[in-house]
């Protein structure tokens, strides 16, 4: 290291710090500065005498495997953790969200009716289903591809997964209420003509027995 | 009451005619020519004490207030405007001073002289007790001017995994909306007693063609309307709004003899 | 520390990694971040069965006499350079915003008085508090709201922040400056004016309960 010879030169005027206080005051600088400092600028700031260059050797030698390094960038001196403990630096955040109405109406057509195909949910959800919510689905693992119905075109089906059950707590997509139920449970508000309604009900045992049946008609 | 604020009252006595010194009178000036730079009444009361050269705890209050009444006669002499504050302390001083030196008057309710005055020592050795400290933590080593944070911190990268929630009611409830969509009509008012002006006018323009005489307008109603008189009333008034719009349209005449008499109608002859 | 007993029940679950290991996490991510990190932070951070509390007792000692320092501030960990050190850092020394006189006074106050009215500044002071003295102060984040006072009009109170702490190289409030003197002198008692209803003496006896207790344990 060239510069550790200028200071001895100068020795005789001031006595300089011992090199153990030296490697503090490279400690600090390296520490506190936004950016990495020179030989040559460590030398600057500190008293008359030093020898920067020693001093980071000694400094270097005592961060060997600690999680923080002396690096060197370019002809600069900088302190960074230790790359094997950059797993530290990360912070995993759980965001949790509400599902969209559109997933959840999807999500319930799929489970009530399934195997559907997405013909079938846009026929009864009244709106077509956006590829979005059956990638968000299929994402999640809530829904997967069924097998193809024997129709014209042989479209792909959905079903819901064992994902979807224990996410809901359920034991299989049949213990889903019916309409009836869902009624005398209050999630229904508004009254339909009671034959709608129990035509409905029988709709889904119906489709309990053979739900395939249920769209083939 | 502490032993210091007895010590303080045997100083007020010995101050009764005690005449303040030209050192006293001098630093009492000073303070005058900078009103400004206080910090209030008891800042200017602090000043004033230090010209006592004692300790806090011993203050002569009496004297204290002395000080204070003088360099509110000097700023007035001056003419130097003196914040309201600084002359309710002076009044305060002036009641203060006037306690301390008439005897106590024992059917005098409220506090004496001397609780006054060992509080408003109190309140001296508070400000300047915190005045001290204050300097002591601005003293201490302080963040960014003797002590230093890391110059580079590595910002911690934020992974975001977003998971989705739905609840089995939210499940239903949704199922729900979907399968009872379709059963909602829009709210109407059900108005089965009620005949409409429209009505009327179809069911008479059917009749009026008829009618070349005076004709009392109520044997226009529909034989179904003449029984329930809640039906009858809405029908009556259905049939005079529509004959009134047959009079405008120019194909009926309208009469009444008098108050309360049947009104009648007939059919208009197209004489043009 | 609280935290010492946790990681110990779950070890049979999982090996955390050895204390020297953990210290080096500790170690990098005090020297990563600029902003103070409490034991929580840390052992959510690093692995499984890790006790922050205990390989940062470790780390203060290691740094012990270096010439950056791991300083306690408020409930979190810090890493600082010494203060002996400071000539070195005329370049990272921040131009803060002089305080006022008043502006001192007051944040003395609210440190040695906490939780404290504006009333009993004002009280304290003998003269009203501006606006602008306790805005600038919050904008400082050195001082913040505290619950409000059970007193007639339920007054907001004033208290320092950790933010202030941190300033000012202070480990908690209690360890301000000369606050042990000042309150066997009786001077940080909320003495009332003589002239005050007895009603209102019983008030400030409560209030008096209230400070003590923020500053004991």
């Amino acid at each position: 290291m060239s510069d550790t010879q200028t200071p001895e030169i100068e020795e005789s005027l001031f006595e300089a710090p011992p090199i153990a206080e030296q490697e503090r005051m490279v400690e600090a600088v390296l520490f506190a500065s936004a950016d990495p400092v020179t030989i040559a600028e460590l030398n600057a700031r500190m008293p008359h005498g030093c020898d920067a260059g020693e001093a980071l050797v000694h400094l270097q030698k005592r961060y060997e495997g600690r999680g923080v390094h002396v690096i060197k960038t370019g002809n600069a001196y900088a302190m960074r953790t230790a790359g094997d403990l950059s797993f530290l630096m990360q912070k995993e955040t759980v965001e949790t969200r509400k599902l969209s109405r559109a997933a959840i109406e999807t999500l319930a057509i799929i489970a009530y009716h399934q195997p559907v195909t997405r013909a079938e949910i846009e026929e009864i959800r009244g709106v077509s289903v956006s590829r979005g919510t059956v990638d968000q689905l299929l994402e999640m693992e809530w829904i997967r591809f069924g097998r193809r119905k024997m129709t014209p075109g042989r479209p792909v089906t959905f079903v819901v997964t064992p994902d979807f059950l224990d996410q809901f707590g359920l034991e299989s997509a049949r213990d889903l209420p019916g309409l009836k139920e869902l009624r005398s449970a209050g999630l229904l508000e508004n009254r339909p003509p009671p034959s709608l309604s129990d035509a409905l009900d029988e709709e889904r045992e119906d489709s309990d027995e053979n739900q395939t049946e249920l769209f083939e008609e | 009451m502490t032993p210091d604020t007895t010590e303080t009252a045997k100083d007020w006595d010995g101050d009764a005619r005690e005449r303040l010194s030209v050192e006293d009178r001098m630093a009492a000036e000073a303070l005058i020519v900078d009103v400004d730079g206080y910090e209030g009444p008891l800042d200017i009361l602090l000043s004033l004490s230090r010209t006592q050269k004692v300790d806090l705890r011993k203050i002569s209050v009496l004297q204290l207030a002395r000080q204070y009444l003088l360099f509110v006669e000097r700023a007035k002499e001056l003419r130097l405007e003196l914040a309201a504050d600084y002359l309710v302390m002076a009044a305060w001083l002036a009641f203060l001073k006037s306690r301390l030196l008439l005897p106590p008057d024992p059917t005098e309710e409220g506090p004496s002289g001397e609780e006054l005055a060992a509080h408003l020592a109190f309140q001296l050795e508070r400000l300047q007790a915190m005045r001290d400290v204050a300097a002591r933590l601005m003293a201490r080593d302080r963040l960014g001017r003797d002590f230093f944070v890391r110059g580079i911190p590595e910002v911690i990268e934020r992974v975001r995994k977003v998971t989705y929630s739905a609840t089995l009611l939210d499940l239903m409830q949704g199922y729900a909306r979907i399968r009872t969509r379709d059963e909602f009509r829009p709210f109407v008012m059900d108005r089965d007693a009620v005949y409409t002006m429209e009505e009327a006018l179809g069911h008479m323009r059917g009749l009026i063609g008829f009618s070349g005489k005076w004709t009392d307008i109520s044997s226009y109603l529909p034989e179904d309307w003449q029984k329930d008189p809640i039906k009858r009333r809405s029908a009556t008034a259905a049939t005079f709004a529509a004959s009134l719009e047959l009079v405008k349209e120019g194909k009926a005449e309208l009469r009444q003899s008098g108050l309360f008499e049947p009104i009648e109608l007939r059919r208009r002859e197209q004489s043009e």
